[in-house]
């Protein structure tokens, strides 16, 4: 199942991306830990939304969020049409210091089996892949 | 979302409510630099009806800590629900937090 | 404020359209009778997008949603990539025979003020607008 | 979205909550069905949960009631909250439903 939300670039759109996550999460099968997932997939999604609202945004553009949901995996991308950036180079949080911010990444790559990154001609398109075992 | 500030004595109580995410920080750090401004430097923020916190909600948490404790303040977190355990275990920010079970042993931990 | 859902052409995709529907419409502005044109807005979305999912659809396509929201207008916009039907051929519900169909244009035509229907190379696009005063 | 089905003596009562759409029709219907062919045949059906209704949902009460009466049973509506006038009014179908204010009223309505 796919599902597709085109909201403009602002960070009011979490209204509207955040219950769209929250619906088609609900659409997750019977797995194991359903609830963790879920709670943990909630978390990434937000992250990855507001990195590409907050840092991929050009007033007047939109970003796209997507769902593919499988019977044993979900892919989340995101794309937006800012001017992108390295995700290899950003470093993980210093955990002693308590940061303020820098945690979306370090969390996408904590939970999730795959982040991957992509600057193409129709914008920058973030990946992230988690599978689970088939009930 | 909202937050709703009630003043118990001399300390001031912030009601969290719905997301704590990007949305939230924003209005949350506005709310704490007004409460510094106006000398209320004594805090209990009320997480219990909070049911999903981010990495912006727990920034924006880890700043109102710091900058209330720059003025010689203190800020009490009350009312953890396991909903945002997830991102605490990740981050290890519940570590610089004064955490109480709820608003009330926050508030009387003050006197 | 251009807000666009795309889903599975399937009844089920319901679960997605609402919540979605329900988000969009919490960011009209404070007009007068807000509440009851939130409540009417509800009643067509609900109706075109049902219509698109059970007789626009194909299985395996999808359906779009889309909102246009302006401070004193809004544009739902249905694209469904079924056969199409004739909008103007449609003959309003008789009230005294207590059909249980038949409903759906008809509510769409009393709430919306203007009711659109355009078969295209690209779906069939399905325009409902309904303006207020801009307070 | 939820079809909740218990039995108050002679009357079964079918307590609806969330949205009466096409996805509810399609389970009510199955129910209503099963209800008729098991020869449960006084209902209520408890709306005031329900906080929202299209034409889906009066189709399918239409139908249920139509149903009920062909097997000489008989359908009562409680708990019409607000959120569903508006399609009552556009529809007319209200006038076909024996609608009353409560469930205690709909089933003592039966003896
Ligand atoms: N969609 C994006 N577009 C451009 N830059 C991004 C995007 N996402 C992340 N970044 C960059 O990567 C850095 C690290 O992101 P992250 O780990 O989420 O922490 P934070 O957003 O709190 O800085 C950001 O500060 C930003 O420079
Ligand atoms: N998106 C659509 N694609 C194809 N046919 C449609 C579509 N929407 C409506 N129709 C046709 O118009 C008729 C009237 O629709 P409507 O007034 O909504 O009543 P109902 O859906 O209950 O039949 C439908 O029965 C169907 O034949």
């Amino acid at each position: 199942m796919h599902y597709l939300l085109e909201i403009p670039a602002a960070l009011e759109s979490l209204r509207i991306a955040a219950p769209f996550t929250t619906a088609v999460l609900q659409e997750l099968p019977e797995i194991r830990d359903r609830d963790r997932i879920i709670r943990e997939l909630t978390l990434v999604a937000s992250e990855a939304v507001t990195n590409a609202l907050c840092h991929g945004s050009v007033t007047g553009l939109t970003i796209r969020l997507e769902y593919d949901l499988a019977p044993d995996a979900i892919i989340i991308s995101v794309t937006d049409y800012g001017s992108g950036f390295d995700l290899e180079t950003v470093v993980p949080p210093d955990l002693v210091l308590f940061q303020e911010g820098g945690y979306g990444v370090y969390i996408m790559k904590s939970i999730m089996d795959v982040v991957s990154y992509e600057k193409t001609d129709d914008g920058n398109y973030l990946v992230l892949r988690k599978s689970w075992e088939r009930q | 979302m909202s937050i709703k500030v009630t003043q118990q004595e001399a300390v001031t109580v912030l009601t969290l409510t719905g997301r704590f995410d990007a949305l939230m920080s924003r209005e949350f750090k506005s709310c704490i630099s007004g409460l510094i401004n106006n000398k209320r430097l004594y805090m209990v923020i009320d997480m219990s009806s909070v049911d999903f916190i981010d990495s912006s909600g727990m920034g924006a948490l880890v700043g109102g800590v710091r900058g209330v404790i720059k003025e010689q303040g203190e800020i009490r977190i009350a009312g953890l629900s396991p909903e945002v355990q997830t991102i605490f275990e990740l981050t290890r920010l519940h570590r610089i937090f004064d955490i109480y079970e709820t608003v009330d042993r926050a508030c009387a931990s003050f006197s």
